[in-house]
Formats: structure tokens, sequence, C-alpha cells
């Protein structure tokens, strides 16, 4: 199969999978206290079902999806809610937030499931109800609802091609790879439910050059199968490949035009994990309750991959991994090149999480000592959107937000890419990450200010024609009272005019 | 309308009675300076050319007497020359020659050459030139004495196969690193005088 | 025609108005923040130069050579460059107020925009006819329009520079000029004289 | 348990300021050596000078601007700037060109911008150029190839014109010449053709005697920086193009009275600059369109500066004439973006 | 109405046309190549301020918008072609020195500057005063300047001078530096731009050190804020 | 006496200019909208003025400065700065400081009804029939603090605004070279 080139990347990042590779999937186990935050996709938080001190069962629906983009969340385990109140999130922001706490029972008893053996028997629309009711959200980062994405004929978008993106193209992150290795027939089972649900005509797999072996026990289990819609393809290691946009360029290089999305060119792109739950979801009947994380670094004893329940936190994780080494440092949700640093290990995992790393001093960089930029442009040639990461930290550095807007700042997947490679020591991405977000937070200014002045103006208008309504109400009062001047009624007037006058005293009292 | 009208009518007669105070003052020193204004631009060319031929060796208005050489093909130019004759008692003592040497580093370069009757050198004087500053400008006589070397030379001093610079195997020095500008200055001289040899009797003619 | 190319390239390149005759350089200064700024006064002022250059030819040669009142020059000429100035800015204020506001109080200045005045000066002094004139101004007028419009695109990168504070602004701003007025000595030589 | 934090990426990073320069210094090397071989010593004292005097303006700037001073002479910057200014300035230069130029080139041309990687005009070339306006009787004495020497020239000669004492003017004007480039256009002036012109002993086989050599030895080094992908190909090989196009046109029009492209190519500071100076990050274009066409541009304007203008050599006014056109080119020369029309 | 040794101070310091106000740069840098020219050309400058200030304070009230400019500068054309005359009538070889830009005091953008930012606005008294003080800061920001040029490029002082005040002056020429080769920089074009970019830093240090006390704690209120 | 053909001329130059000054003559100043826009429409009065409007008007006009709207802050002066293409002041202090939006709360416990702040209220943020107590439309309220004068109670706080995810932002990076990098 031809295979496209995006501009840049980074060829020859040190991988260092085979810290965990090498072990098989093992399953954590029940922790004490399972915490949900509410929030945990894109979209609107969930909308809690229980409430303290209920006791739930694994795979009950606790909190529902609200509104359109959402979804719902399941127990991992039973046991009592003891708790919905602010708790920490893996968030960079460091930031509390509504979460439902479990305290596990230890008994681990689950609902009955409603498995469908043949889901070709199902239509999509069923297909996505299952998958929307399974909590099922895109397990490869971005953690987008499922049943959204594979709703196409909703939309009626043509969709052609189906894209499976097993690249994990980050350092470190093993967790596709082992899914790859051990389950590749629930994989591909759960490509061929998609298949049936967009109607595309091909399905490609796509896995880097770096894992040959994996490669081979794919394409085995789709010689099994059988199914001619289905390819497995090899694609060159340069970070970040496994990105969205980056695979679908690799693969038919077609571009997603700005703002839009794959299935605007006829694409659909998951993640392998996400495939796998929804296998889960429709032949097992089974919600989104776990999935498949690396725990790695030279800060943990035995790095691993464990299939974990959603909630646990991760202090469990490390103890299945025999602890702490003395070189842990730094807690790391997501890999090295895109994650994030989190302030304690009492935070638990959430659907998106897929990697653990517990970096010593060497592995992960404190503050960069930034030198100026020397306009060398090697984080230009890097940049795999290619944009001029060079002149947008110029405008973000000076508040020139908008003129980085104009460089197409929000094209930026904040892949790192420019960041690693610039020889000042530039922290890039951070620099972008902040212009957005400050700019987000103007446009909300903006917007409020818009909304002010046009109820200022309402208002103004409003109090203008009372006055004129006044006025000529007065004139003609006037009017009349000359014709016909009563005396009664102007001492009725005036007596009002007093009473109105006290209220407020009155009031006050 | 009116209103616009007498809007017109304002703008049009202050704008004419301040000219006229304006432009009334300025005539007024006009015509209390100009005489002199024209006196002076006449001092001034006849400065430069009396710092050459000073005042004591001619008699007769050196403005008044010139000749135009238009198609001054001797001079290897396509500027016009001026000449400028001192005469004393009705007789030809000097000429000042205004040719251009063409051929300057950065264009043509403004000569005065004045010769004696005899065909000897009096001097050579740039009046304007656009050489590099520093390098080619040593020309001027503010800068350095260089142009004095030419005081007193004629044809036969040195012979002619001599008037080059040093360089070309001549006799006259050039300045460090640069050459172009005197060969130049050198060559504009050279052909003056040549020019004055040839029409030595022409230019001693008095008329009237 | 290759002397009409001549005096362009003299008045842009090698003659540089702003950087090598130090005329219109308080507009130079003043109107070079923005690279959009920068563009409508290039704009403004060769449409004013050219325009006022073949006006003061005209002034010159019909008017005050028959009249004997070349000692009147200075003034009828810039009174003829005021009268061009204020009509100029009078149908761009009502055509396109944006371009007025931009230009702010630089169109009424660009009557004492010394180059104005000093290219209908020098224009007569050097004996030019009509379409020299012409010439000259709009020549003048693309020579301050491009070295305005290069200094406005490196003062927008200056300002975001790390300047030492007492250089800041206007400090470093005609450093930069003379910068690059000494770029533009290297086009010095290109026409000889 | 606790932990730091910090923001992503986490990986360190890979490359230096430092290493950059230190490539550009060791891609240096062969022409320096060149250079000394074929002029002698006189180079090696300017290098000195240049950036001894660089690296202390450089020191002292920083810290009048309360500036960290390792890190920024750590950098390296102020050494290559040095360098190149030395090794653009003739060899024979009495010892306060190059101070001057240095001074120049760090505190003016750099640090009132506010130093590395802030100022729009190449450092060196600004105070090649200022020394050159400025200074032009000493900027125009370059020494002969060494092979074109009399006998009777000594080092020591060298050193007592470097530092000032004038030894005797015949021994000045047998060891110093005019560049070939200067040469060439000064005779051409005189309607002599470049086949007579060529035929006197300060040309060789490409351009000038020991000038070809140099010329090859800096070719050699830019090449080895754009395999250590110090340096893109678009600046050097746009310059390159366009100085050869520009060149060839006129030869083939004019044969005769025009030196050859390859004339053009390898003689004065054609290699240095397109390798070396106008590949300066800070100064020149960051698209790689706009790199290749500020490239050709220099390679136009030098030519023509070269051919028809007051300097015999334009490298350095045409890189610091296009340094002024650079965030204009910049604007529009925009890749285009991912997704983007 | 501010004190007349305030309108002073604004025009030779605070607001200083030429290091300030950027104003009439186009004479400064043209002619402050020694001292002497600029001391003439600023001169010829004040003179011209000062009378045009009156003159346009006087009239103030009679000029409609929609001629000022006209009027503005068809005075102050009048005053400098006489002023033009006269030079050239007495100080011929100074007038050629100073060239184009004699008639050019016309456009000289701080005359117009000051009659419609001041003049238009202000009684006869004030304008005068300002005309004034803006003339001396201007003539002296020509004279400091000239003086830094003249000395770095070309090793004297006051040369020319006796254009100016006759035969007998020719002594007042210093030789700053003997035998001098001259930074030509200095002299040229962009020696001007360099010199009066490093005047005005100067300035600015000057004026920081002078206000010192007081800058201090407002830059300290504007940090709390930011904080 | 040929100068007083030019004088004639001059004159006729006058009255050309008189025409021009009528002939295009221009009405309505579209800046004003444009200046309009970047103020916060906090409608607050603190710069003198009553609402951004009337200052928006003014500073076309040039009666005002540009430093003298405390909620717009630095970044407000920047903006007007850039359109106006003037140099930036700071902001003026007699006009008050640049302080964090904040949302007005009415205590609803100690809320009498009595209408005050709605009538005050430049934005209508405020519900409220008489007699029963008010509450402010948090996604409405600029903060201008002007309900809080009139209530006769002073049951209105200003409260500053709860932080959100969605408008969270990410740390600048320190970019002053100030610092050695150790
Ligand atoms: C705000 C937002 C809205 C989206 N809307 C849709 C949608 O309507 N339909 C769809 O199929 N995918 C939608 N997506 C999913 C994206 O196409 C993409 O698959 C997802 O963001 C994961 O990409 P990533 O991890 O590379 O960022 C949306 C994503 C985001 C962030
Ligand atoms: C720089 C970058 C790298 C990514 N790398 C991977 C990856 O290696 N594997 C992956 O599955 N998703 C990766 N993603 C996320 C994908 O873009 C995309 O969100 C995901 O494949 C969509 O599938 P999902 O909706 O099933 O999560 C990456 C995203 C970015 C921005
Ligand atoms: C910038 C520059 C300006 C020059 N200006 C002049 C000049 O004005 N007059 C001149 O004779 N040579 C000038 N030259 C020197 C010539 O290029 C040439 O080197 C010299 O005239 C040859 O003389 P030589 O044979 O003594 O070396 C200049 C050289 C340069 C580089
Ligand atoms: C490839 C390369 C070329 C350089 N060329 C120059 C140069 O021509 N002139 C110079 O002053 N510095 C040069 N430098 C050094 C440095 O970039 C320069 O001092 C900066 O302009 C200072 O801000 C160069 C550096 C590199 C990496
Ligand atoms: S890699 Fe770094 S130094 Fe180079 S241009 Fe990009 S930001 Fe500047
Ligand atoms: S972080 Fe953004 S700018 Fe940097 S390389 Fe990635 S996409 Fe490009
Ligand atoms: S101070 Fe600002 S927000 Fe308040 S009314 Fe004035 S312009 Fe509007
Ligand atoms: S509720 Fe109060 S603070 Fe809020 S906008 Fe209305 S008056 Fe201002
Ligand atoms: S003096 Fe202001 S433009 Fe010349």
């Amino acid at each position: 199969m031809r295979l496209w080139r995006f501009n840049g990347g980074l060829p020859s990042l040190a991988e260092h999978k085979n810290e965990s590779v090498n072990f098989p999937i093992e399953t954590a186990p029940v922790p004490p206290l399972l915490v949900y935050p509410l929030g945990q996709h894109i979209g609107n938080a969930a909308k809690p079902l229980v409430s303290t001190g209920d006791k739930v069962l694994r795979g009950q629906k606790i909190a529902d999806a609200q509104g359109l983009i959402s979804a719902p969340i399941h127990a991992g385990s039973s046991g009592v809610v003891t708790n919905i109140a602010d708790h920490l999130i893996p968030h960079p922001s460091g930031f509390s937030a509504p979460s439902i706490s479990i305290e596990t029972d230890g008994l681990d008893e689950e609902i009955t499931y409603v498995p469908h053996d043949d889901f070709r028997q199902l239509s999509t629309s069923e297909l996505v109800d299952i998958i929307r009711e399974a909590g099922i959200v895109g397990l490869g980062g971005a953690a987008f609802p499922t049943a959204i994405k594979l709703n196409t004929q909703n939309k009626a978008l043509h969709i052609d091609t189906l894209i499976l993106n097993g690249a994990e193209c980050e350092p470190y992150i093993s967790c596709d790879d082992r899914l790859l290795k051990e389950r590749p027939h629930l994989v591909i089972e759960g490509i061929e439910i998609l298949l049936h649900m967009i109607r595309a005509k091909r399905a490609i797999l796509a896995i880097e050059d770096n894992v040959p072996d994996t490669f081979k026990s794919i394409q085995d289990a789709i010689a099994k199968n059988n199914n001619p819609a289905i390819t497995a393809v090899q694609i060159p290691t340069i970070y970040p490949t496994g990105g969205e946009k980056q695979l679908i360029q690799t693969l038919t290089g077609k571009e997603v035009p700005s703002g839009e999305i794959p299935a605007d060119i006829g694409i659909v792109s998951t993640n392998v994990g996400t495939v796998h739950a929804v296998q889960r979801a429709v032949i097992e009947g089974k919600p989104l309750t776990s999935r498949i994380i690396t725990v790695t670094g030279e800060g943990v004893k035995k790095p691993h991959n464990l299939e974990v329940r959603i909630g646990t936190p991760i202090q469990t994780l490390i103890d299945v991994c025999h602890g702490y080494t003395k070189h842990a440092e730094r807690l790391i949700m997501g890999g090295p090149m895109m994650g994030f640093a989190l302030l304690n290990d009492e935070i638990p995992i959430v659907k998106a999480t897929n990697c653990i790393l517990v970096a010593s001093k060497e592995e992960a960089i404190t503050e960069k000592q930034a030198m100026p930029c020397i306009r060398c442009g090697l984080c230009a040639s890097a940049c795999p959107v290619s944009l001029l990461p060079q002149q947008l930290y110029w405008f973000s550095k000076s508040e020139q937000l908008e003129k980085a807007e104009a460089l197409n700042l929000f094209d930026c997947i904040e892949c790192g890419c420019c960041d690693v490679v610039c020889p000042s020591h530039i922290p890039l991405v951070q620099h972008f990450r902040y212009a957005k977000s400050a700019l987000k937070v103007q446009n909300h200014d903006k917007h409020l200010s818009d909304v002010a002045r046009d109820r200022f103006e309402a208002r103004e208008e409003r109090i203008a024609r009372d006055k004129a309504e006044r006025a000529e109400r007065s004139r003609k009062k006037k009017a009349a009272l000359k014709s016909k001047p009563a005396k009664e009624e102007i001492d009725a007037a005036v007596s009002r005019a007093k009473a109105k006058k006290q209220k407020p005293t009155e009031n006050e009292t | 309308m009116s209103d616009s009208r007498s809007v017109l009518i304002k703008s049009g007669w202050v704008l004419g009675l301040f000219s006229f105070i304006g432009i009334g003052l300025v005539s007024l020193t006009y015509s209390v300076t100009h005489e002199k204004i024209a006196e002076n631009e006449r001092l001034f060319i006849l400065k430069n050319l009396r710092e050459l031929v000073p005042g004591t060796l001619h008699d007769n208005d050196l403005l008044a007497d010139t000749l135009q050489i238009a198609q001054a093909k001797e001079f290897a130019g396509k500027h016009p020359v001026t000449i400028y004759r001192a005469l004393k008692n009705k007789k030809l003592v000097a000429i000042i020659a205004a040719p251009t040497a063409p051929d300057g580093y950065n264009g043509s370069i403004k000569l005065l050459v004045a010769i004696k009757e005899n065909g000897e050198l009096i001097g050579v004087r740039a009046v304007s030139h656009h050489e590099t500053p520093g390098l080619g400008d040593a020309i001027d006589t503010n800068k350095s004495d260089w142009i004095h070397a030419f005081n007193g030379r004629s044809l036969s001093n040195p012979p002619i196969r001599s008037w080059h610079v040093k360089k070309d195997g001549g006799d006259f020095d050039q300045f460090t690193g640069a050459t172009v500008t005197p060969r130049a200055v050198v060559k504009a001289v050279l052909k003056t005088l040549q020019y004055y040899q040839a029409n030595h009797s022409n230019l001693a003619k008095i008329d009237g | 025609m290759s002397d009409y190319l001549l005096i362009l390239v003299s008045t842009i390149l090698v003659n540089n108005f702003v950087l090598v005759k130090f005329l219109g350089l308080c507009p130079f200064m003043g109107v070079s923040n923005k690279l959009e700024t920068a563009m409508g006064m290039g704009l403004a002022t060769t449409f004013v130069l050219t325009l006022a250059s073949i006006c003061s030819y005209l002034a010159n040669q019909y008017l005050l050579a028959p009249l004997g009142l070349e000692y009147l020059r200075t003034i009828t000429f810039i009174v003829v460059i005021a009268v061009v100035v204020q009509m100029t800015e009078a149908i761009v204020h009502k055509t396109s107020p944006l371009l007025h506001q931009v230009l702010g109080i630089y169109l009424p200045l660009i009557t004492t925009n010394c180059a104005v005045l000093g290219v209908a000066l020098l224009s007569v002094q050097e004996d030019h006819g009509f379409i020299e004139s012409g010439l000259y101004g709009f020549g003048a007028a693309i020579g301050f329009s491009l070295v305005l419009v290069l200094f406005s695109t490196i003062r927008e990168r200056i300002t975001v520079s790390d300047v030492p504070e007492p250089f800041k602004g206007n400090a470093i701003a005609l450093i930069t000029a003379g910068l690059m007025s000494v770029a533009f000595m290297g086009f010095s030589g290109l026409i000889k004289f | 348990m606790h932990f730091l934090t910090s923001n992503a990426p986490f990986i360190a990073p890979q490359n230096s300021i430092q290493k950059m320069m230190l490539w550009v210094l060791i891609a240096l090397a062969p022409g320096v050596i060149t250079m000394i071989w074929q002029f002698g010593f006189g180079v090696l004292i300017n290098i000195i000078i240049c950036v001894t005097t660089c690296v202390v303006a450089e020191a002292s700037m920083l810290k009048l601007r309360n500036r960290p001073i390792l890190p920024f002479l750590s950098d390296l910057s102020a050494v290559v700037t040095g360098l190149l200014l030395a090794l653009a300035l003739p060899t024979l230069a009495p010892w306060w060109i190059p101070f001057i130029g240095a001074f120049i080139a760090i505190v003016i041309a750099k640090h009132l911008y506010g130093g590395l990687g802030y100022n729009p005009f190449n450092p060196a070339m600004i105070a090649f150029a200022i020394l050159m306006v400025s200074f032009p009787k000493s900027m125009t004495v370059w020494m002969l190839p060494h092979s074109l020497l009399p006998e009777n020239a000594q080092f020591s000669d060298a050193l007592s014109l470097i530092f000032g004492q004038s030894p005797s003017q015949s021994i000045i004007d047998a060891m110093t010449a005019a560049t070939p480039l200067d040469e060439m256009k000064t005779q051409l002036g005189l309607s002599l053709t470049v086949e007579e012109i060529q035929s006197r002993s300060i040309f060789g086989g490409l351009s000038g005697q020991g000038w070809q050599w140099v010329s090859a030895a800096y070719l050699l080094g830019g090449i080895f920086l754009m395999y250590k992908k110090v340096i893109s190909w678009h600046i050097p090989l746009g310059l390159l193009f366009g100085l050869f196009i520009i060149s060839t046109g006129f030869y083939l029009f004019e044969p005769g009275v025009t030196p050859s492209p390859l004339f053009h190519l390898f003689s004065g500071g054609a290699m240095l600059g397109a390798f070396f100076i106008a590949t300066d990050p800070v100064t020149a274009a960051t698209t790689l369109k706009g790199r290749f066409i500020y490239g050709v541009l220099i390679g136009l304007l030098t030519y023509i500066i070269r051919t028809w203008g007051g300097y015999p050599e334009g490298i350095a006014f045409a890189v610091i004439l296009i340094n002024m056109a650079v965030p204009l080119i910049d604007h529009y020369t925009q890749p285009r973006v991912y997704g983007h029309k | 109405m501010d004190s007349y040794s305030k309108i002073l101070k604004n025009g030779l310091w605070e607001n200083n046309q030429a290091f300030v106000a950027l104003l009439g740069l186009c004479p400064l840098l043209a002619v402050s190549n020694t001292v002497i020219n600029g001391l003439v050309l600023g001169l010829a400058t004040t003179l011209t301020l000062v009378l045009s200030n009156t003159v346009v304070s006087l009239i103030r009230h009679q000029v409609g918008s929609e001629i000022r400019l006209p009027v503005f500068v068809l005075i102050i054309a009048s005053i400098v072609t006489t002023i033009e005359l006269i030079m050239n009538s007495y100080f011929y070889e100074l007038y050629l020195i100073l060239g184009i830009f004699i008639p050019l005091i016309v456009t000289n953008c701080s005359i117009i500057g000051r009659a419609e930012a001041f003049a238009s606005k202000n009684p006869v008294g004030a304008s005068f005063i300002d005309g004034f003080g803006m003339g001396l800061g201007f003539t002296a920001a020509l004279v400091i300047l000239g003086a830094m040029r003249e000395v770095l490029g070309s090793g004297t002082l006051f040369a020319n001078a006796d254009l100016m005040f006759g035969d007998a002056a020719k002594d007042m020429v210093i030789y700053v530096i003997s035998d001098y080769e001259g930074f030509l920089l200095a002299i040229l074009p962009p020696g001007a731009f360099i010199g009066l970019g490093l005047l005005i830093a100067l300035k600015n240090v000057i004026d920081k050190r002078l206000s010192k006390p007081a800058s201090q704690s407002v830059s300290l209120s504007m940090d709390a804020k930011k904080a | 006496m040929s100068f007083f053909v030019l004088i004639l001329l001059f004159a006729a130059f006058g009255i050309l200019l008189g025409y021009a000054a009528i002939r295009f003559k221009v009405e309505g100043d579209p800046i004003v909208d444009q200046i309009d826009s970047v103020l916060p429409q906090t409608q607050c009065g603190q710069c003198n003025f009553p609402g951004c409007r009337p200052y928006a008007q003014a500073i076309a006009d040039g009666e005002a400065e540009i430093n003298q709207c405390p909620p717009g802050g630095e970044a407000g002066i920047a903006a007007l700065a850039d359109l106006l293409g003037v140099e930036a002041l700071p902001l003026n202090a007699e006009n008050g400081i640049e302080k964090a939006t904040l949302v007005a709360v009415i205590d609803e416990e100690t809320c009498i009804g009595c209408k005050l702040c709605i009538q005050a209220c430049p934005v209508d943020a405020i519900l409220g029939a008489p007699k029963h107590m008010h509450t402010v439309i948090e996604a409405e309220c600029t903060g201008c603090d002007l309900c809080l004068p009139p209530c006769p109670v002073e049951c209105i706080t200003m409260e500053p605004i709860a932080k959100t995810l969605s408008l969270w932002q990410w740390d600048k990076p320190d970019v002053s070279q100030k610092k050695a990098p150790s």
C-alpha cells in the first residue's frame, strides 16, 4: 500500500517501550476506593444518578449523559457511594471537580449484562445506542464520545475508510501494543462491528514498523478472520504519526481541512483500545469500566501493562508494580511528549488515561532554561502541521495573540516536536497552550461585553421610550386637566405620590 | 446656500490678503537685496579664479571675457568647457580652463586649470567631485596638498610620456589604494595643456 | 528612455530621499510603527508627491519664469503643495474614513514633509522637463515608501525585542535607520555623475 | 506522595545553540587554515583581535544590561561573529580596524537590539560595511598571496604595517595589491578585456591566486555544515544560484568584457558569504521558500554591486540590504498549513 | 496658563523638538556635520519659529479651518524667504553650504507643528516664548549633534567659523585630534542617524536619573497591580 | 507688480478649498463604533462618561485620553493605542485601578425587594419583582458596582467569579532574560 509522508516530525525519538512491553497484561485488584470525576470526556459533565449511601454493583450506571455530547459513567465494582463532592482530578490545572466516590465492598458483584452474539442482526442506530449506554469514549486521548463519532448516518456523511490507530507513537506507552499482541481477534471483531455500523468499504489498521512481532500476530488474526475489507499496514516510526491527522495523511495522502473532522473527507478513525471496548460492549454487553494502562518509568520497580478499573487511584497501580524506586521524581499522566504532571498519586485513573509514567530526574526534565530564539527554523521543519512555531512564539510572548491566531495557532496539535528540537530550549508548546487558553478567555470576555452592550443599548432604548411615553401621557393629562380641573383628582395624585415616596422608608425599618 | 457662498468668499479673500502681505514683504526684501545677491554670485565664481590668477596679474573682468567650447573633443568629454582669459594691457597673460575629467571613480570631476601664457601651469583645483571620501577626495586642497604637484609643470616638464601616475610608470604620485582618481586628474590636465598648445594662437587673439 | 530609468534608480536607491538626502524624515520616523500604516502613508505620499512635483513644474514654467518671480518660488510651491494636500485630504476623508483615521495627523503633515517641497525645488534646480519632474517626484516617493515599509517591518520586530531600556523607542529606531543608511551606501556608485 | 509539576514535553532537548556555533567554528577551520597558508599570519592577528574584542564586548554589554554572563558567553555566538568579521577584513589592516569593527558588531549591531537573537542586521557585516565606508583606505589594502610575495617581504613587515609603523613605501607597494575583484573592476573601467586583465599575475585558474583555494575551503566547510544540518541548503544554494544566473546571463551577452560566472563564484566573499554569512539564522529569512528567495536576492544584488556599484565586493552590502527585507519575505512566504488551502 | 519658564523648559528639554517630538529631523540630520552649520541653521530656524508663532497667534481667530494650513504655510514661507534673501546677501558662502535646507525651513515640521499645536491656541506672549524655547532647544540639538559629528568625523570643532563671524574667526577652529584620519561614518548620512539615536538614549538615561525617586513609587504600584 | 497675479491665484485657491470643505464634508464617524467595540462595556462610568459609548465618542473627538477606563485595564489601553495609532499611556489612577472582574451577589435573606438596584443596573442583570427578593443573573452582570450604592440594606456584595475548567488559563512561561539559567 502506498504511504505518504507528513511534514517534519521526530524520526529518532528514543522509544523506551521495552521497559513495559515484554510482560503480559495483568489485572489490577479492586481498590478500596473508586473515584469518578463527572467530567472525564469531551462535552458536558455527566449527571449523577446515585446519591450518598446508595449501594451499587459493577456495571451499574452511576451517572448519565447530559446533553448531546456527553457520556454516562458506570461503577467499576460493587460498593457504597460515600460522597459526591469535589475531588482532585487528573488535569494540569490541579483543580478539583465534582466526583462520585465509591467505597468498594470487595465482593465485586456485577449486574447482569445483555450480550449480543450476532451484531449483524442489529441496526446501526441500535448499535449506537448500545455504545452510548456503555459510556464508551475515545481511548486514544481526546475522550470524545464514540457513539457520536460512529453515528455517521445521522449526518448523512458517506464514510469510505475506517482507520484503526495502533500507532502508539509516544515513547514509553505500550498498552495498545500489548492489546494487539494478546487479543488481536477481539480487536478484529470490534473492527467488523464498526465496519458494519458505518458501512465503510475498507478498514486499515496502522501499526508502527518498530513492532514487527505485533504486526505478525495481527496479520495472522486477519488471515484467520478472512475479511477482505480489513488490512494491516506498517507505518514508519515517526512521532507523531499516531496523531489522527498525521495518520490520515500517512495512510491516504488526504488532509483533514482545518476546522473540520475526518468524517467530512469520508474517514473515521479510532484507537484500537476503543474498538476493543466496543467489541466488549456489543458482544458481551459490558459497559466501559476498565481499560489497559501502561505503568512505566524508572520511578516504578516493575513497569507493566495493567487492565485497570476506571476510577482506581494511581497509588493502587504503583503498588501492583511493586512500588516506587528511589528515583521517582515526577508523576506524569500520558506520555513524555503530551502528558501532564500530577501533584500526587491519589488522583484516579479516568477513561482517557493510557499511561502513568513515574519518571526519574533524567527521564523528565524540569523547567527549561530558555535562551532567546535564534530563528533557526528547526521548529518549523519539525512541525507536522507546517506551522511557524517561532513566529507563533514571538507573538504569544509579546501578547499579540490575535496575530498568533492569524498564523493558525489553533491548528497546533501540541505535539511538542518543535519544543524538543529547539536549540534555544524555549518551552514553545507551553507558550502555545498559554496563548490558546488566553485567547479563549479573551473571546469569552468579548462575548460578554457584546452581550452587555446589547443589553445596555436595549435598556437605554427602553428608558428613552418610557420617558417619551411618560412625557406624552403627562402632556395628555395636563391637557385633560386644563379642560377639566377637578380638584379631587389632583389631591388623589398628590397623596399617591406621597405614598410612593414613603414606601422605601417603611421598608427600611 | 448663501451660507456656503459666504464661506467661499471669506476663504478666498483671507488667503488673498495673507498672500498680499507675505508676498509684499518678500518682494520688498527682494528689491532691497537682489543686487547684492547678484554681486555675491559673481564674486563667488571670481574668488575661485582669483585664487589661481590673482587680481594683480590681470586688469580685465575675468567673468566677462569667456569662451565656451561646446563640443570639447580635445578634452575627451561631452561636457562643455569654459575658458576664462586673463589679460593685462590687452595682452593675454593666462587662461583658466574649466574642464571636466569624465573618468573619476564615482563619475566626473570638475577642475579649474590655470595656464600661463607660456604654457606653464599656474595651478589646478578640483571644484566639484564625487570621489570616495577618505580615498579619492585627496584632490581637495583642504584634504591634501596633492594637487599642488601640478604647479609649474608644463608639457615638457615632465616629458609627455611621464604624464602618468607612478603606478603607470609616470611622474605623479597616486594616493595609497586609489589610483583611479589621480589618473583621471592627470589625464584631464594633460589634455588641457595639449589643447592650449594647439589653440594658443586662437586664444591669444584679442578682437577689438 | 534610459535617462528616465536612471532618474528612477537614482531617486529610489542611490540618492534615496530619506536615507541619503535627508528629506521626509519626520513621517519616516512617525508613521513607521506598523506595516499597514506605513503602506497607507507610502501610498498617500506617492500620490501627493507626484502630483505636487508636476504642479510645481507647471507653476514654475508657466507662471514664475514668465513673470520673473523666481524669488517667490518657495512660497508658490508650498502653497500649491498645501492646496494639493488639503484637497487630497478632503477627498480621502470622504471616501475612505479608515485610511483617514490610519493616516491621522500625517496627511496634513505631508504638506510639511520636506520631501515634497524638496522634490519641487530640486527638480527646478536640476532643470527637469515635464516628464522628468513627474518621474523625479514619483521615484522619490517610491524610494520613500520603500524604506518606510521596510523600516516599519523591522520596527515591528524591534518592539518585541529585548532592547536596552534607554534605547527603547525612538533611539533604537534612529540607529536602525542609520544602519539602513549604511546598507544603502552599498548602492553608491551605481549612478555615475 | 507529592510530586513536582512542570509542563510537557518532558524529553530533554537534543540540540543547543552552543553546539550549532561549535559546528560553525569547526566548519570554518579549513578556510581559516587556507587563508593563513595563503596570506600569512596577518589573518591570525585579525582573528585574535576580533574574537577577543567581541568576547570582551559581549561580556561587558551583558554586565551592563544586567543579564547573566556565562550562559550567553558560552553560546559562542560572539566568537562566531568575531571570526567571520576577521575573515572578511583585509589581511594588512592596522590593528584598530578589527578592534573598532568587533566593537561595532557586538555593541551597536547586536546588543543595542537586545543581544543574541534580536538583531535584524548581520553584526559582522554591519561592522564590515561601516569600516568600509569609514576607512576605505585601510579597508582596501590586501596582502598578496604568498606565492606572489617578493623575496624581501618579511612577516615582520606585515606586523609593522598592522601595528602602525609604516615600513618603506616600496615594501608596502610590493606586498599589497587590490583584490582580484577590485582589480577586475578597475581595469574593466579602463576598457581592458577580461582576458588581458586575467593574464596578470594575481589571477589564477578560476579567480585569483590564493583566493580560489580559500573559496574552495569555505565550500568544503559549508558542505559539512549542511551535512550536519546546522544550515539548510536553501540560502547557500539560492545565493550561488542567483549569482551564477545573473553572471552567466551577462557573460553570454557581453563576453570578453564580463568575467565568467566561475570567476564570480570563486572570488571575494561569495563562498564565505553563501555558507557562513547569509546563513546567519538570526538575520536570515526563516521559512524555507523565503530562505531560497533571500539567497537569490543576495546573489543578484552582489553581482549588481560588484559590477556597477562603487564597491568592488558586494556581499556585505547585499546581505544587510536583504536583511532589511527579511520580515517582508517571511510575511509573504508562509508555508501552507496542514488542512488549509 | 503655563508660566513662561515652564514653556521655556518644555521647549528646551521636556518636549525638545529634536529629541522628543522627533520633528524637524531633516535639517537636523542634514546640516549637523559641523557645529557652525548647525548653529546657523538653528538660529535661522529659531528666528522663523519666533516670528511664525507670534504671527499665527495674532491671527488665530481670523482664519477658518478650511484654509488654516495654506495660510500658515504662506506666513512661514514668507518669513523664511525673507530670511533666505537676507542670508543670501550677507552670508553668501554659508548660504551655499546650507543649500536647499534654508528654503526647506518652510517645511521644517516643528515650525508648522508649533503653529498648529501651540500658537493657534495660545496668546501672543506665550506663543512667542514657546517659539523661542522650541527654537533654542532645536538649536542646542543641532549644535550638540554637530559637535559630536565634527569631532568624530574630522577631528575639528568650529570649522568654517569664519564664514559666519568673518575672517577673524579663522583661529576659532580647534583641532581636537591632530593628524586624525577621520571616522568618516560620523559625517556621512548614517552617522547623523546613529548620532541622534545615541543622544536620545543619553537623554533617556538622564531623565531616568532625574526622576528616579518619583518613578520608583509609580513602578512599585504598577507591579503591585499586576501581582 | 506682476506678483498680483500670484495673489489672485492664491485667492482662487482659497475659494477652491472653501468649496472642497463644503463638498467633501463628512458626517458621522465610524471610528466611534470601533472604539466602542474595544471598550469592555462594563458601563460603569469610571471613565467619567455615562457609559462606554459616550467615552468612545469623547476619544474620537479628541476630548478624552485613552487611559481612563479601569475595567479595560492595560490591555484595553494597548488595544486603543493600537487602533488609533498612538502611544499607550499608563492607566490614569484618578479613574480607578484595574482589578479582577467580580459579579454582584444579592444576599437573598436580607434583600427587601425595593427595586432600586434594578433601576441602577445598566445592563438589566438583576431580576425581581417589587417586594420580592432579587437575584443577579451572573452571566450578565458586568461587575460595574453601580448597584451597590443605591441598596438601602447593603445586601449586595461583589464576589469573585468561580473558576471553571473551560476558562482556566495555562501559565505563561517566564520570558525575561534577566535570570541566570542555572
Ligand atoms: C470539540 C470536538 C468536537 C468533535 N465533534 C465531532 C463530531 O461531531 N463527529 C465526529 O465524528 N467526531 C468529532 N470529534 C472527534 C474528532 O474528530 C477526533 O476524532 C477526536 O477529537 C480525537 O482526536 P485526537 O485525540 O487526535 O485529538 C470532535 C472532537 C472535539 C474535540
Ligand atoms: C500528537 C498526537 C499523537 C497521538 N498519538 C496517538 C497514538 O499514538 N495512538 C492513538 O491511538 N492515538 C493517538 N493520538 C490521538 C489521536 O489523534 C486520536 O485522538 C485518536 O486516534 C482517535 O481515536 P479515539 O477517538 O478512539 O481515541 C494522538 C494525538 C496527538 C495529537
Ligand atoms: C569603496 C571604495 C571606494 C574607492 N574609491 C576610490 C576613489 O574615490 N578613487 C580612487 O582612485 N580609487 C578608489 N577606490 C580604489 C579602487 O577600487 C582601486 O582599488 C584603486 O584605485 C586601484 O588603485 P591601486 O592600483 O593603487 O590599488 C575605491 C575602492 C573602494 C573599495
Ligand atoms: C550558521 C551560522 C552563521 C552565522 N553567521 C554569522 C554572521 O554572518 N555574522 C555574525 O555576526 N554572526 C553569525 N553567526 C553567529 C550568531 O548567529 C550571530 O552573532 C547573531 O546574529 C547574534 O545575534 C552565525 C551563526 C550560525 C549558526
Ligand atoms: S527552534 Fe527554537 S530557536 Fe529555532 S527558530 Fe524555533 S523557536 Fe527559535
Ligand atoms: S506543538 Fe504545535 S507548533 Fe509545535 S510542532 Fe507540534 S503542532 Fe507544530
Ligand atoms: S470606565 Fe470603561 S467600562 Fe466603565 S463606562 Fe467607562 S468605558 Fe465603560
Ligand atoms: S448587577 Fe450590579 S454589578 Fe452587576 S452589572 Fe448590574 S449593576 Fe453592575
Ligand atoms: S523636517 Fe519633518 S519631514 Fe523633514
